[in-house]
């Protein structure tokens, strides 16, 4: 053990301990989550294998890693990843005594983990579990078990997935990721995805709200289901009143989600009292 | 003892450990939250815990489509959605196996209950945190793991799948009764509530994709194809892309242009090349 | 004096009136002209008066298709629509109540009679016109009142709601001989012609809107929507909405580097982000 | 009344002062239109409380106010509200003593009336009116109140709403507003409104022509009617052929709608007697 | 001598030269390669030449669907079309008259004997054209026109229409003898086969025209509208062009700005509109 | 004949020399084709007559003019008569004594023949041939004529028509019509044309390859087919992934249209022996 000193040349990262880092986090990211640390932890805890090769006798060195990976963070934590990724080839750089700041890796997980949160939260909450979701209901209909399996397969393969690419891309690119991912064409790819958000947001409000009326309307003597006048002019369209109105309530007049569940219950009932639903 | 009641009960309450957010033990959220944590999928297993897929499946069905945009950013979460699939679900299917009692004790639980646990659960960790925090500045591994890792799991492990456990297994006789007492009127107010309530999670995915009011035009178009047009979601996932590319490419340009304003304007037709390209790099 | 047809002819004569472009008791055009002044409101109101609403609406139906897309631009029109719609289907409805009757009859009225009409009550507003300039420059008040309210609307009171009148009073027998005098190939014919006439609607609208050959495209797609996609109007809209949007926003980013040329160059994306909040004030 | 001389301070116009402006335009802006004059006259009468308010002892300057909005004027009435409101901030402006020259709002007035004629016809003829009334016609089938009703209703609405909005937005900018209007965003507004104008014009081509051929066509021994033949490739292929005519007639040709009908009757007319329709 | 055979199996042959690439006599490929030479046309002819007009057909159509997208590009094809039509139709024609056996057939031709009945003509030719060099080289028409055209369109009449007449003529008995040993599990799979291989051609556009992996997007659009939305083809071309045309668009107005820049900068407005009538004039 | 000296102002080409032309080119583009000279000898082929007019008496200018169309030349046909147009008019300048040099048709036939070889290629080959054949093949179901005859019909007409403009285009433009080629605007039109092709080709495949699955999935106690379970939620979703995977065999791996072929039997034959076709 005596060759190991610290002017002997430090082997890179093994794909294994690499890995390592990869899943150490990929399980534990929100084990401790408070509202004042969330994933700060998990960061020291994934580096504790590296600390003990690189540093196991240099303890400065070794708590100076902990201290810095013990920080509040908080990012979407599987798209976030790139940013484990990235700070895996600055640690190691480090750790190889080359040219690198130790405030490098802090500097950078404080700078990509808001806008990757932003873009990851909408593409993962807001695109891909919606539809997988959505597809799976479906497909669940009347009690069939396809449904839940067709989720847990396809989500199954694609968040570990969209963890593993992220990371590795992370890792190879190093800080030219980051040009990626704060420059004008991520912006650009971030809106674009936006809009593909709100589409798909769009269509999903008309899969899964259901709100009918009973009322009927006098017509020629006769008298008409109000619901299919309505369906003839635009199916949908009290679903739609509903999920603006509510959109309305969450975005300019910042109700909080218990408000707006309760304003929907008073409405809903006062509408059924009168015959309306 | 019930021992019929006893497994399913248990089994329910440690899945409503599993499919925690804070859960580590199926990949992280990966498996836990955005798997296990899912109403439908906790609708099929305490289906599977019961002895009856269907109605569970039936169950969770109801729950989820409330659920289906339920959001967690910044460590906040608008309804606590694990407990109220697992204690929603896992009571109706000790009792009625009724749907739409599953979907209001869901609510029920999720919004009271379920949120003053889980931000009950936020705070206590910070005193976790805090001896995690000394146990790195004092270069002790094993503290790491203790206050990182095994002592918030005991803790939320005792907050999740203890009461639900206790709420299925003794809440039992109070929930049937309950039913028994409800009102037909009531019932059916609760069946039209949760046609709506899914309007909710939408409300709250529009407030975070839609950043300028005029893309309330893309949000219309998706509402159309699928309501007036039929098209399902996957179709019209594909066509939404098509337009988010049109998108990119339209902005696309003008950046192009901006770009070379910077450079020498040679080569505009190369510049844009490469910029095709790179946007393969990007993209995929 | 025959009292059945007298007070439905009335009405008629009057309404025509109201109807009309140059009316001002239903707040100017969008209560006259754009709803009283409509085929199908007149068959709707013509049905009432004369007792057989269905048949009304039938009738204003058959008419309403032929001129949906009638057009009034710089004072000048296409076909005199309210003389065409209240003449067409009150003698329709003041004889077989047939739609294919009202409609030959409205475009007849409406394309030599109407137009004849109209073009003469414009001439003969000149005059008060003359009579309103001098009032105004004597700084008389009332000669204005007089000159651009009074004095026109009864002239046109005159030259609308009494020759309607006149017609269906007097001209139904007339009418009557000629319906029974037309063979059927005839009949025939001015079926087809009314699914073929709004063509002429049509085509005087794309003659407004289609400032480049190119966007034939458009034009292609949205009869492509509806006739092979089987989509409804509304749902047309919403989905042309988000092209107009595409091609609004392809521009916009061309006048944005455009823009940011004259001034000096610092600050691309923040720009960009202003734009992309003016957008909203001026399409909202 | 001695106390309202010229040196004391007038009052801005009151709200109901101001509606007063909007709402006699509203309702005679066409009442006596001629091709020489067209809306000129309609200012004038909307402008006497005006004048009577600011200038009943000013007569000079109340001639003056009345000739020059004698003038000839014409844009769409409905969104052309938004002129009489900027017109109106400024009229108030002079009256107050403020410095605006008296030729500013004859100015605007001829420099706007021509755009906003433009963009107006298209919007409400071109767009409004004919979906609102297509959406009408099929709520009528079969001769229901529904459609009337529906239409009288929405439009009833929409119209007075527009006026309203546009001549109280105008009034708010003032001269803000040119910009707004003859500015380069507005160009690429107008230009997107005509895009969604020719999709729905096409839609409406669709929706609203109809012509059929009864003719038959021999296909392997039996006959088959062309209608079908014509309807598996190319629905409403004859009603588009009919259409595309009729534009060409109309825009380079430059056909009269009289001629046009002239010639539709005569190619239907033949069609029918040889047995094509 | 079996003349019930003769004139089918010699119009067969004599159209298999008709339809080559090769061929002058219907305008070049116009006619030639792209008319006659698609098996759907090829069925329909051969079909008369059979007397059976319908089993013909039926027998283009498998066929043709396989070589839908078939590729011709810088003289290099991927399957010899023209061979595999007629002499898979042919054949098929002159035993059991089944689209399968004639799908067979074709691609068992095309992808053998035609491709090297192919590509030794091209080898072939260069010998005409060496002469055909020598003669402009002394200013001697003739021999161009002979060198050009004759001499090679003999060539090619005797590579193409004899084989194909006598592997019809003769060729009859053994493909019987064939056909009814084959079992039926290989029937089933040259069925499957004769859905998927369309795949191929289809796979050969996309690598022409996918140059940029992001316009999947596209091609998955197309593919979505017509199998989720039913759409039928025409109507998808509508669409596309409209999609299309904002390509166009949005890439027009980066180098519009581009354009600009390299001028004197004012007029901006002006430029774009002769932009927008330059527009027309490429595009129609 | 003494008269047609070189001195002698020559004639300019008639209509029916230009049309002459075009048309032997027309008929026999590719009546010699060789790997070695594909178009080449068309060229002088169809200059044979203009030969005669212009260099009767000049058989050093007839030689170099046809052995400067011997040379090798290959493009789409149809498309490419654009180029034909073009050197005929830079031909009869400089037969007519004009200042262009002799190089000139020649650079210009080498510099025009790929682009157009390829924009021509994509639209004959990748979009217009296969929408009319499968408008064609629909119509032709049940071995209806109408199929076969409308192709014959619309390319019979289509066809000739292209190559009849390009030709007068080109004549007309002359040179200028190389900015319109290889200019900036001509990219953009290709790109979008391009993209056309993608949308088409995408919706062909849908429309042309069949795969159906004959396997069943047990689904709570019963079987039920996979085919019908596929089709909710992705119809076409086989034909697809097999679309793909050949794509993936041409493009990425190269593979030549023989062995996609034998791949795609294999596949077949194995999936029908295990009971999945
Ligand atoms: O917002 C980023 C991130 O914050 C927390 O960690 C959780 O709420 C996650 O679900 C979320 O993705
Ligand atoms: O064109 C502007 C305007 O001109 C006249 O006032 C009338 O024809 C109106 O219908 C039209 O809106
Ligand atoms: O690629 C251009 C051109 O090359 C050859 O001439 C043939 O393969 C044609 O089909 C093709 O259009």
């Amino acid at each position: 053990m005596m060759n190991r000193d610290t002017s002997s040349p430090k082997k890179p990262l093994t794909k294994h301990e690499l890995n390592q880092i990869w899943y150490r986090w990929g399980f534990t990211h929100l084990s401790s989550m408070s509202y004042e640390k969330i994933q700060a932890h998990a960061w020291a805890y994934s580096y504790i294998p590296f600390a003990r090769k690189y540093y196991h006798d240099e303890p400065e060195k070794k708590r100076r890693l902990l201290k810095r990976h013990s920080m509040f963070y908080n990012t979407e934590p599987q798209t976030g990843q790139l940013i484990n990724g990235i700070v895996a080839s600055l640690e190691e750089q480090i750790a190889l005594g080359n040219n690198v700041s130790e405030e490098m890796p802090v500097n950078i997980k404080a700078t990509l983990m808001g806008p990757l949160a932003g873009i990851g939260d909408s593409i993962i909450q807001g695109i891909v579990v919606p539809i997988l979701l959505s597809i799976a209901m479906s497909l669940a209909s009347g009690g069939s078990p396809l449904g839940p399996i067709f989720y847990i397969v396809t989500y199954g393969i694609l968040g570990p997935m969209i963890s593993y690419i992220a990371f590795h891309s992370g890792y190879r690119l190093g800080v030219n990721a980051i040009d990626i991912i704060v420059g004008e064409n991520s912006k650009r790819i971030t809106d674009a995805f936006n809009i593909l958000g709100v589409m798909v947001v769009g269509a999903l409000a008309a899969n899964t709200i259901v709100l009918k009326t009973i009322a009927k309307v006098p017509l020629g003597g006769k008298t008409k289901p109000l619901e299919s006048v309505l369906n003839g002019i635009f199916p949908g369209l009290l679903p739609l009143i509903i999920v603006l109105f509510g959109w309305w309530l969450v975005s300019s007049k910042q109700y909080s989600a218990t408000k707006v569940i309760l304003i929907l219950t008073v409405i809903v009932t006062i509408g059924c009292l009168i015959g309306l639903f | 003892m019930n021992t019929d009641l006893l497994f399913p009960a248990l089994l329910t309450g440690i899945f409503c450990y599993l499919g925690a957010i804070e859960t580590p033990w199926l990949f992280g959220m990966s498996g836990g939250f955005y798997i296990v944590g899912r109403p439908l999928i906790a609708g099929f297993l305490i289906g599977i815990f019961f002895g009856d897929i269907k109605a569970g499946i039936l169950c969770g069905l109801a729950v989820q489509a409330v659920f289906i945009a339920n959001l967690s950013t910044g460590g906040a979460t608008n309804s606590e959605i694990t407990y109220a699939a697992y204690g929603g679900i896992g009571l109706a299917m000790a009792t009625t196996k009724n749907p739409a009692i599953a979907l209001t004790l869901a609510i029920l639980i999720g919004q009271t209950f379920g949120l003053i646990f889980y931000n009950g659960r936020m705070a206590l960790y910070s005193f976790w945190n805090n001896r995690a925090d000394k146990a790195a500045n004092e270069n002790n591994d094993h503290g790491i793991v203790l206050n990182h890792l095994i002592y918030p799991q005991i803790t939320t492990f005792i907050l999740r799948a203890v009461p639900v456990f206790l709420a299925i297994y003794f809440g039992k006789g109070l929930v049937n009764w309950l039913i028994h007492s409800i009102p037909q009127e009531v019932t059916h107010i609760i069946q039209v509530l949760g046609g709506v309530l899914p309007a909710l999670g939408i409300a709250l995915l529009m407030s975070i994709v839609i950043k300028n009011k005029a893309h309330l035009i893309f949000f219309m178009a998706g509402f159309v194809l699928l309501s007036f047009a039929k098209l399902s979601m996957i179709a019209i996932v594909f066509l939404a892309a098509l337009v988010a590319y049109l998108y990119y490419y339209a902005s696309a340009h003008s950046n192009g242009t901006d770009y070379q304003k910077n450079e020498s304007s040679q080569g505009g037709t190369g510049s844009t090349d490469t910029k095709d390209e790179y946007e393969d790099d990007d993209l995929f």
